[in-house]
């Protein structure tokens, strides 16, 4: 069972180094539209400090957003799509197999990033750290809940901004908290204790029921 | 009548509130009317293109409607 | 042994049961809104005392509460009929719910606008990120979203059941959203509800709007009836019966 | 043993096929024709799982393949209009992965000899989109040397091949066969078998009640 779950993996990772222009595109558009603000609000420290998490928050979002499309499209189109279906494992194991990879090659290095990124905003220290937290806590539930947007909007034209119509309210949730947890780190860094608990909650919600949601969108969408 | 219509001052909020929602719920039934007549004519025209003036030849005499008519 | 109200999920026999039922649901949902308008404009005072007096603008309470509780409810119908639909596989159930969805959108569009009318003389502006305006505006993106993605897909068969899933996993967010908005920071959990809960006010106020509501439930009826028959209609075009029906009906 | 009974599907709001009742017992091929929309694809994907029928039953060894779900898989073999092979991926890579997600992990020196019987030899290495259309579908028939599922789908497989490759297809077909497995098979071609029965299946437009006519089966 576990084997099945590497290979597929490992695969998609394998896939996505053999085209490494992918991977940086949504780094790259991360990048971008956060250093947009201050251009667009004006720089003054503390107005910049207000907005950081927000901001970055809202950044990672439609970062994660764009990169789905990629999730399932590949395979759909050559066809290994069908035969991850008709393997002999549950489909939502190897959907969570795709969605670790996606998260890795795309949720992951926005982690990383943030810190570069916290420094346009004159974020402290504390800020940064509890950001990559939540930063790592929350961007899986995205893939995750992206990923049932992913599979029932596959192969439609315009099929992006469906998406990002259908899943970005689902988002809220995770935008608040994660934002909410950084905005009160400044304040006073206890405080952010309740918000990282409600974020593990919708991980483990998301872990659960998310896969089982997109294997059932798949198979209605390559019915 | 008259301070019936104003409704104290407020008579803009008050009517352009109740106004749009007996608006678009009576847009809604004419929608849903027209479209029910639509419906009707549009399959009317499609069950006279099907059903074929002449007696179809054996097995599957095509006329131009999609699928040929029930026996 | 298949229970046989099943015999009423076939699309045929339910086109002309619908058909009866559309003009009562109508008359009823008629009546019951011009008795709440009248006791709603003539019955009642026009200030408003108690915990925050409100003048003659708070009447459009009588259209905006039925409006947003009629929302919920009908994203509740539409939410159930399509895991009624995934579950049995009958065509019937995702029609029922394709037919809910316009009218649902139309009651959360007049939610917020009748709110954000009501909110402009009571606290000053327009829109205010109040929870519950909040977590209607999300609902009706929600709403979008179901009609986009059921409109997006050519085939009728994916397009249900693709909407009726995303139906479902909307549902189990709702909750999740209504809370991460009305509680923001989960230190102090800001009172869910600033406003007084229905129980508290005044019955002459109550009332009207019980009745306004019953009556906005009964007009949906009739509305996504006669979108079920359209809907019908265009779907089992190909069938013998359609083509009696419309011998019969087509002016 | 594959058994479907009163099988209906639609398409759109056209139906496709009511009523279609046959078994595919072992040893027996299924021949399923008809042209083109009349449903043949959807009754190859209706029979492997992935479209839910209207209505009627598919059963696979007397058990609902609804039921059997990942066991049905593990026995079935389907072969669609896509290749299934990622283009990135070398032939190798592909039917590596292929192997581990049936679960039975073969080394590399079997998948090796079965791109060289499937005339590969020397293409094993490539990242399969420099390989040309009839190449990349003999790295998808590899797939065929290498599954011991008893049960093969298989929509259209001779397109795009050469005359070579087509006599080795019906050499992997007429083996399966008489190895005991069944195939449900589309083609506008006649394929041969040394063992075991041919059926056929002929699939019109929804012109008459009872599409169903299938010809006795012909003794090889």
């Amino acid at each position: 069972m576990l084997s099945v779950f590497y290979s597929v993996l490992a695969r998609d990772i394998l896939l996505a180094l053999r085209r490494r222009t992918d991977v940086l595109t949504t780094l790259f558009f991360f990048i971008i539209v956060i250093s947009l603000f201050p251009l667009g609000v004006g720089s003054e420290r503390e107005q910049l400090q207000a907005l950081g998490p927000g901001v970055v928050w809202v950044a990672a979002l439609l970062a994660s957003m764009l990169a789905l499309e990629r999730l399932f499209a590949a395979d759909y189109d050559d066809g290994t799509l069908e035969q991850l279906l008709l393997t002999g494992q549950p489909l939502a194991l190897l959907v969570l197999a795709k969605v670790l990879a996606h998260w890795l090659l795309t949720g992951l290095p926005l982690v990383l990033i943030a810190p570069l990124v916290a420094m346009q905003y004159h974020l402290e220290a504390t800020a940064v750290w509890v950001m990559m937290a939540a930063l790592a806590v929350g961007t899986p539930v995205l893939s995750l809940i992206g990923a049932i947007g992913a599979a029932l909007t596959l192969g439609l034209r315009g099929g992006g901004i469906l998406l990002s119509l259908l899943i970005l309210p689902l988002y809220v949730p995770v935008l608040v908290y994660g934002a909410g947890a950084v905005t009160v780190s400044a304040i006073e860094i206890a405080d952010t204790e309740p918000y990282f608990y409600l974020l593990g909650a919708f991980l483990l919600g998301a872990l659960v029921l998310a896969p089982l949601a997109a294997a059932a969108a798949l198979r209605i969408s390559l019915e | 009548m008259i301070d019936f219509l104003q409704q104290g001052g407020y008579a803009g909020y008050v009517w352009s509130a109740f106004g749009m929602t007996f608006g678009l719920l009576l847009i809604e039934i004419l929608q849903l009317r027209s479209s029910h007549r639509t419906t009707l004519t549009r399959i009317a025209r499609l069950v006279r293109l099907r059903t074929p003036r002449r007696k179809p030849a054996a097995g599957a005499g095509q006329d131009s409607g999609a699928a040929s008519a029930k026996p | 042994m298949t229970i046989n109200w099943f015999k009423f999920a076939s699309p045929a026999a339910f086109y002309p049961i619908a058909g009866r039922l559309i003009p009562w649901f109508g008359g009823i949902a008629a009546v019951l809104v011009l008795i709440a308008l009248y006791w709603g404009f003539f019955e009642t005072a026009d200030r408003l005392g108690g915990s925050n007096p409100q003048k003659e603008y708070y009447r459009i309470i009588f259209v905006h509460v039925p409006a947003a509780w009629m929302s919920m409810w009908l994203y509740l119908v539409l939410a159930g009929w399509s895991a009624v639909g995934l579950v049995f596989n009958t065509r019937l159930s995702f029609m029922m719910a394709k037919a809910v969805a316009p009218t649902g959108a139309i009651f959360t569009f007049l939610a917020l606008w009748t709110g954000a009318l009501w909110g402009r003389p009571s606290w000053g502006t327009y829109w205010d990120w109040d929870p519950r305006l909040t977590s209607e505006l999300l609902l009706f993106f929600l709403y979008i979203g179901y009609i986009a993605l059921h409109s997006a897909i050519d085939d009728m068969r994916r397009a249900d059941r693709a909407a009726a899933l995303l139906a479902i996993v909307g549902l189990v967010m709702v909750p999740v959203i209504y809370l991460s908005i009305n509680c923001p920071d989960p230190n102090q959990c800001a009172a869910l509800h600033q406003r007084s809960d229905p129980g508290s006010i005044h019955p002459s106020i109550l009332i009207p709007m019980l009745t306004m509501t019953l009556g906005l439930w009964s007009y949906s009826f009739a509305a996504v009836f006669a979108r079920l028959r359209n809907i019908i209609l265009s779907r089992e075009s190909d069938n013998a019966w359609v083509r009696d029906v419309v011998a019969k009906e087509a002016v | 043993m594959l058994d479907v009974t009163d099988l209906a599907c639609r398409r759109g709001d056209r139906q496709l096929f009511r009523s279609l009742s046959f078994q595919v017992p072992a040893q027996t091929l299924l021949h399923v024709r008809g042209r083109n929309g009349s449903g043949k694809t959807t009754l190859l994907r209706a029979l492997c799982g992935l479209l839910r029928p209207d209505a009627g039953r598919i059963r696979w060894k007397g058990k609902s393949i609804r039921e059997l779900a990942e066991d049905y898989n593990r026995d079935l073999l389907y072969f669609g209009h896509l290749n299934g092979i990622k283009a990135d991926l070398t032939g190798l890579e592909n039917l590596r992965i292929a192997r581990t997600l049936d679960q039975d992990p073969v080394g590399d020196d079997a998948i090796l000899d079965a791109l060289a019987r499937i005339g590969l030899e020397g293409f094993e290495d490539l990242p399969t989109r420099m390989l040309s259309q009839g190449q990349k579908k003999r790295v998808a028939l590899t797939r065929l040397i290498l599954s011991k599922a008893p049960l093969w789908i298989l929509d259209e497989p001779f397109t795009a091949l050469d005359v070579d490759a087509v006599d080795l297809l019906q050499q992997l077909i007429a083996e399966q066969v008489a190895d005991g497995g069944s195939v449900v098979l589309t083609t506008h071609q006649e394929v041969p078998l040394t063992q075991g029965a041919i059926q056929r299946l002929t699939l019109d437009e929804a012109d008459d009640e009872t599409p169903v006519s299938g010809d006795d089966p012909a003794r090889a």
